[in-house]
């Protein structure tokens, strides 16, 4: 059957949201999928918040514009305000429960709340935190496999960054373990 | 000393430190909160401001809004409380 | 947290202008622009001419700098601030008049106007801001941009075999005749936002007295795009910025 | 609008009559740079214009022009520029600003062949620039085409007046000939087109009121689609606008659709072809936008077939067809780059058509 | 045009594909300025092009860049500039002397809501603009209208093959999402293209021939007419380029003409719709001059109706009917200064116009 | 009348270049743009590079230069030769180009060109040709245009409170970095016609030896626009122009 | 019966060639015309030739670009070439003998030779040559009277030259004379 | 003294003076006859031309060839009949 995943990520601008999106969307290249990843741009990003939208599909993808998601990363309060709607019935949302305090209220989705800037400071560097929610995501949906992330990894970081890779697959697998632990209400 | 104090908008507050840098009596500093935009904001950490509106005027968010001790209270050397 | 006071025998001696609206701005954190904008409105606050002022913003990150001044503003096309508040200035004689632009605004793309508008000594204060790249669309080179310096144009460091030297254009236009007063001031510190206040004060003054184009430069940082923290990016200013573009007086009005 | 006319029969140039009506129609400010055929309107202004009456000024270029008429229009004032193809197109930034702004003002287009430099001959190549936008984005002009000296002054009133109606520009299309040549003129009189500042205007801002912002931008694409939207109900309002001039139409079996200058050569081919025994009619559009649309469309359920002429290479004929909607042929006569038909070129193809059309019947 | 593929596939942003594909299809130089969203391709140029393989030079102004292209196009190189819609109403003086010279050249509009300074939100607003010469007198620009990053590299060189080929220039129209997203790509390898300096360049006389002169304009009309006429020529030869996709027009009842972004867009709905049992097929024009008319024409007289579906107020739409020629109903949806429809949204357009169908037949 | 003559013995001294075309010119009688134009042919012709040389022409009353100058020549948009100069000379850097401009097209609409391209220092030989005036559109004012001076657009004589100061462009670009070479010439006298020659020589020679941007003013007349005799021109232009504007170098490269 | 008179004035820059043809557009608004008149502009004028046309007409003026003229007033061997074709059948070709070598040799239309120039310097005001013209055009076409020509140069004439409209009677009315007694060929 | 003379394209020549103003000799003048475009044109009106090119230097027109005897003839001291 035609697999078609549709992602929103968002949150603050420092949150390296861009980039999750980005490692996503290579992972999907990785492993043949058609893949696309649209970004919001310009001076809305100057103050605050960003978000991108990913887009992994089995077969050609025809908008790149999503409307509706399966599942949605979203990393603080006025991006859970902004897109909580826009999560298909049964799909997922994911959120960082350090910042937002008003979690959607639906209940034809699968909310998974996780404190990855905790963990990510427990790791001491906060920097992996959104590779902590990328590994929570790829666990809860099933469409690539953390080797490809890694590999992703490789394409998306710069060179002289590539001796982070370790870091980082310990972060993906620190989400991976704590989506399996966290409560799916 | 003139004894002084000043008020942040945390909400406005950008957590930019450029008050604390121009703070002569280094009264300022970042809290270690966030505010709903995701920024640590600035607050006094020392009971020491004189306001001399330093912080103020370079803040670029107009987040600071500074008192003094009134010339009358000096004169009558009250006791102020901050 | 020692934030809250509730004292008695406190006097105000600081707060936003009341010209200034409640918006947020949306400068990023330190940016330079968010003080300059202040300044003017508390400037046009304390002359109370804010019934009598047009403002003309430009494109560039001050764009929406009419959602913080409350005074009638019109918003430039991109390098035209200085034609804008020409046609203002013209029909309205008796009102003041500023524009505000950033170095790629004025300095590029809007190098005609801001010569002409100068050299016919339109009776207007020109806000000049210097933060030597073009903010707005992220970081790109700007005329005013250091040999060297990397922007996302110039990612190897600006040089002058491809971009030639950084524009001085305040130097230039202080030659024309039509520049009645010309300064440069910057906004990293507490005494250089008194000054930068005073100028515009100044400026202000002398429209009233109709003696020909004012022009205030002010370098100013930019943090996002310079890849720095607001704190650093105020060092890297102050070491590589004033060099090249010294603070002070360019012109200032001959006494009689 | 209550246009009160001169006694006086003067002998003007086209552009000197415009320039002369703008004063009359108490423009407050011109800006403007010198190009040919044209430049006769900042020099009548030049010397003519009080200087207590308002602001003449010669810019640095069409750029700073169109820019100081935005921020005069901005600040409420009755303002204009103008100037040829070349100059019009470097106008068009602007333009699309001034229109996204809805402010009111006047454009003239003394238009000349082209493209590139071209020459200084008449030209109405310039149509689609005009009525369809030709700077960027979803806007509208609109726009009036003079066929003779007359109107060349009149038309400056009616812009105006339909300018600041509708908070829109309101463009003068005329052409090099338009421009130059010299004919019997009876100018209206001052205070026809009374005046007064706009709400909306960015002046200084008024206590206790809402501060004036003139801006087009906006960071939400929700915000700039409804700015489109009230602009695209206005454009549908305008259309009540509508002004165009009919010619024996009654019978005719061939419509001549034309304006401007083609209009007045299209009316001497009309006189020898009815004096040869065709029947011709002739729509002269004098509003190009809003586009006499309906009136066309009644007249290709008479008429055997429709003929437009124009400067160009054929840019109004498809407004004309985009209307007739295959309800009967529409041919196209159309000289380039400053050359002009003669009637007898036009007349010419009248009887083409007649044949065609004989034959086919 | 020969083209080879590289093997990689890459994920690369519309913009840098499209830089990319210019630096393999071995441009000489490109002159630009930032704007938003397209600042990208002048960036990656910037970083990723070799000084001895060309030049990179960013020009103070729109108007200056489009003016060294003229320079160095007139000079018989390889050149490009790319920007956004305001910078291209800059432009259009440029670009009208550009195709009146008839220099190759690619042009690049990366275009976003207007009209003004707008949002930097995806538009299609700019059509009018790009295909009935936004610019002064009668000039048309080679038109291609990508939808995917793969087109936004492949189009390079079409453009500047069909640019070459007719001495025009040639504009790809993109918008600020296709310029924004990231897809995967294969990019055309270098040599795909070959070039040589053409014999009526500009580049220093050659001995015992007649000097080349790059020129635009005429003391006499007549030969500003005869170059006029060589251009019209050369725009009727060039219908023969026109480039067009079709998808399930087969037993279609209804025909959605959409081009870019947008017909991606209704490429969903159609799928929608034909999931829920209609029958709808699509059209897209990849050139959008020369336009397929006669495709379209011809499917008109099959199907019950036409949607076209633009991120503007309706532009294309003009040029749809104008074929059509009222054989059949032609809808429209658009929306405007940078909003983008859903594909449910043009899925009940669809079923809106099945259902007044169903009323009529 | 002692115009033939047929004697042995006689050397040629002078005659009009061979890159100069046997095309008639349109220019007025008297009008300096024809002595300019022959210059630049002679020294072409001398410097043997009519094969390597490309020249922009303006629009103005040059635009049709391109029929007098045996040469490849592409004509700019007004005000633009200088953008277009930079394009030829960026692709097709082992080429001479020069480009050609009036007051009006150098000065006015294309101020912001002129100062970017110098600014650059783009390995060019800019011509500008300041007559005080726009000549081909019928003699309106210009941005040299004096004080007092009438024009059919100044009729009543440039006023500096309208239109402000005479623009010394020239001075101005002088300042850039990237002017290698800033000289001032006319040609109302033989003399000076020699000075502009070697001005003209010297700068293809720097450009040869990539020095940066030379830049070349002529204070030139226009009869008609003026509404004078060539002879009276010519008197006007040394009485009024030129203690304005003062012939000589401005900018002479460092010796080093 | 309806009036149209279409006339062509054609010669050197210096001739007074436009303005000759304002006075006479003048003259017809006097009388009550319609009138018309068309100068050519433009750099064209830089070197040398000038023309203007002019359209006198009882009724309201359609086309204001004439193609055929009732009289062309040809006053340099350029512009005999340029127009002579142009010259109706019948109409008059006015023409001055001191310039024009080469006369046009058409012989359905009538041929006016003037030594105007001559005339006018021994008037010893060589620039009333073009009112010398005018005065043998009005005398040949019956349009409008010398008075309208007169009140004419009142409206043409800036008011500091007025004093010359004696002299320039003078030149008519010689104009009007030479018409009279040079041969029509 | 050195001899020259010049010889002046009549048809191209505008008859603007120039090179009569700029001739040390006042070797110029304005003839009486116009050429087919309406210009007076210049001839030599005096038999005192050194060729010194002056007049052919202001030429706008580039009506004037400029010839000299030749050194051969100077040295020589051969008649020279113009
Ligand atoms: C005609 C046009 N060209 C380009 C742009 C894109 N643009 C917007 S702001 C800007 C420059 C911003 O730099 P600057 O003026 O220095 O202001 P800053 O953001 O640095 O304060 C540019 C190129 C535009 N909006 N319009
Ligand atoms: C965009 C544009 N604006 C205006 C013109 C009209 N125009 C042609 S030349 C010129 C100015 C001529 O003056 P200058 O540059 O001083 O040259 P000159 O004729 O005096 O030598 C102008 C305004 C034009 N061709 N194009
Ligand atoms: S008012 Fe002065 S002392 Fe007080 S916090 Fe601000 S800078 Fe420091
Ligand atoms: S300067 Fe203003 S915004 Fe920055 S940290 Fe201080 S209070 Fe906050
Ligand atoms: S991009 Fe730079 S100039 Fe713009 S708001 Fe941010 S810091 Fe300020
Ligand atoms: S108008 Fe002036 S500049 Fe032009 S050719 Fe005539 S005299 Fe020369
Ligand atoms: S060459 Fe010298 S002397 Fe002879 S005519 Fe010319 S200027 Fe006079
Ligand atoms: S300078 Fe040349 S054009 Fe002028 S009068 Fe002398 S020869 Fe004739
Ligand atoms: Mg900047
Ligand atoms: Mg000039």
């Amino acid at each position: 059957m035609d697999k078609i995943h549709e992602i929103v990520f968002a949150g603050f601008g420092g949150q390296g949201i861009l980039s999750m999106g980005k490692i996503l969307a290579y992972a999907g290249l990785e492993e043949g999928y058609e893949v696309c990843w649209l970004p919001s741009y310009g001076p809305e990003m100057r103050g605050g918040t960003a978000n991108c939208s990913v887009i992994i599909s089995s077969r050609k993808i025809l908008s790149p514009i999503s409307t509706k998601y399966d599942c949605g990363i979203l990393l603080n309060q006025p991006s859970m305000d902004k897109f909580e709607s826009k999560i298909k019935s049964c799909g997922i949302c994911i959120y960082e429960k350090a910042e937002i305090i008003k979690v959607t209220e639906r209940e034809d989705i699968n909310i998974l709340g996780l404190s990855a800037f905790e963990e990510a400071q427990k790791m001491e560097v906060k920097q992996v935190a959104n590779m902590i929610v990328l590994g929570a995501l790829i666990n809860n949906i099933n469409i690539v496999k953390i080797e490809s992330v890694l590999k992703a990894l490789e394409d998306v970081l710069p060179a002289r960054h590539h001796h982070l890779i370790p870091l980082n697959k310990k972060a993906l697998l620190k989400g991976m373990e704590l989506a399996e632990k966290e409560f799916i209400h | 000393m003139i004894r002084g104090t000043i008020k942040v908008d945390t909400e406005i507050c950008k957590g930019c430190e450029l008050c604390i840098t121009a703070c002569p009596q280094k009264s300022l500093g970042l809290s270690n909160n966030i505010n709903s935009h995701g920024f640590k904001y600035v607050e006094l950490i020392q009971d020491n401001c004189t306001g001399c509106i330093n912080c103020a005027l370079v803040c670029p968010d107009s987040a600071i809004t500074v008192y003094r001790q009134s010339k009358n209270s000096i004169k009558q050397n009250k006791k102020v409380t901050v | 947290m020692i934030n809250k006071c509730e004292i008695e025998d406190l006097e105000l001696v600081y707060e936003k202008p009341k010209t200034l609206t409640d918006t947020p701005m949306h400068y990023c954190p330190g940016c330079g622009h968010g003080v300059i904008n202040k300044l003017i409105m508390e400037v046009i606050d304390e002359l109370k001419i804010q019934d009598k002022t047009v403002g003309v913003a430009p494109v560039g990150c001050a764009v929406f700098e009419y959602r913080y001044m409350d005074i009638d503003m019109i918003e430039a096309p991109h390098g035209r601030a200085s034609a804008v508040a020409t046609g203002v200035k013209r029909v309205n004689p008796d009102k003041y008049v500023f524009s505000y632009q950033g170095d790629g605004d004025l300095a590029a793309i809007g190098t005609s106007e801001t010569i002409h508008t100068v050299n016919r000594g339109e009776n207007i204060l020109m806000l000049f801001i210097n933060n030597a790249i073009y903010g707005m669309t992220g970081g790109q080179m700007a005329p005013t941009t250091l040999i060297g310096q990397k922007t996302s144009t110039s990612p190897f460091g600006r040089s002058v075999k491809n971009n030639g030297f950084p524009l001085n254009i305040t130097e230039l236009i202080s030659k024309l005749d039509g520049a009645f007063y010309v300064t440069r001031h910057s906004v990293h510190k507490p005494n250089s936002v008194r000054k930068l206040k005073k100028a515009i004060q100044k400026s202000f003054e002398y429209q009233k007295e109709n003696k020909g184009t004012c022009f205030i430069e002010v370098i100013s940082n930019c943090p996002a795009g310079w890849g720095m923290t607001p704190l650093k990016s105020n060092e890297w200013l102050e070491e590589n910025l004033i060099p090249k573009y010294p603070l002070g007086d360019i012109k200032v009005p001959t006494k009689n | 609008m209550n246009m009160k006319y001169d006694n006086n029969v003067k002998l003007m140039k086209g552009n000197e009559a415009l320039a002369e009506a703008a004063i009359r129609a108490e423009i407050d400010g011109y800006f403007g740079y010198p190009i040919t055929p044209q430049s006769e309107i900042l020099e009548y202004l030049s010397k003519n214009f009080n200087e207590e009456d308002g602001v003449v000024l010669q810019a640095e270029s069409e750029i700073a022009a169109i820019n100081m008429v935005y921020g005069a229009a901005g600040s409420g004032k009755r303002v204009m520029t103008s100037t040829s193809s070349p100059g019009m197109s470097l106008m068009l930034e602007g333009i699309s600003y001034i229109t996204a702004a809805q402010l009111p003002c006047l454009l003239v287009n003394v238009s000349r062949g082209g493209p590139g430099l071209g020459t200084i001959q008449p030209s109405q190549a310039d149509y689609f620039q005009s009525t369809k936008g030709g700077g960027h984005g979803d806007y509208r002009l609109i726009v009036l085409a003079p066929n003779s000296v007359q109107e060349m002054a009149d038309f400056v009133f009616d812009a105006i007046y339909l300018a600041e109606k509708y908070r829109n520009p309101a463009l003068i299309l005329s052409d090099g000939t338009l421009g130059q040549m010299m004919e019997k003129v009876r100018l209206p009189e001052k205070g026809s087109l009374p005046k007064s500042i706009p709400e909306w205007a960015a002046k200084g801002k008024i206590k206790n009121k809402e501060r004036n912002i003139i801006y087009t931008s906006a960071v939400d694409p929700t915000v700039m689609e409804n700015l489109n939207k009230e602009l695209q109900n206005k454009y549908a309002l305008l259309q009540q606008e509508v002004r165009y001039e009919l010619s024996q139409i009654e019978d005719a079996e061939i419509l001549i659709v034309a304006f401007g200058l083609s209009a007045r050569i299209c009316s001497k081919a009309q006189e020898m072809a009815n004096d040869n025994g065709l029947s011709v009619g002739l729509l002269r559009p004098i509003t190009l936008y809003p586009f006499p649309s309906d009136t066309i469309y009644k007249l290709a359920q008479k008429v055997q077939a429709i003929l437009v002429v124009e400067l160009s290479a054929g840019q109004m004929v498809e407004d004309v067809k985009l209307v007739v909607n295959g309800s009967c042929p529409v041919f196209f006569h159309g000289r380039m780059g400053g050359e002009v038909p003669t009637p007898d070129e036009i007349f010419f193809e009248l009887k083409k058509i007649t044949d065609k059309q004989a034959v086919k019947n």
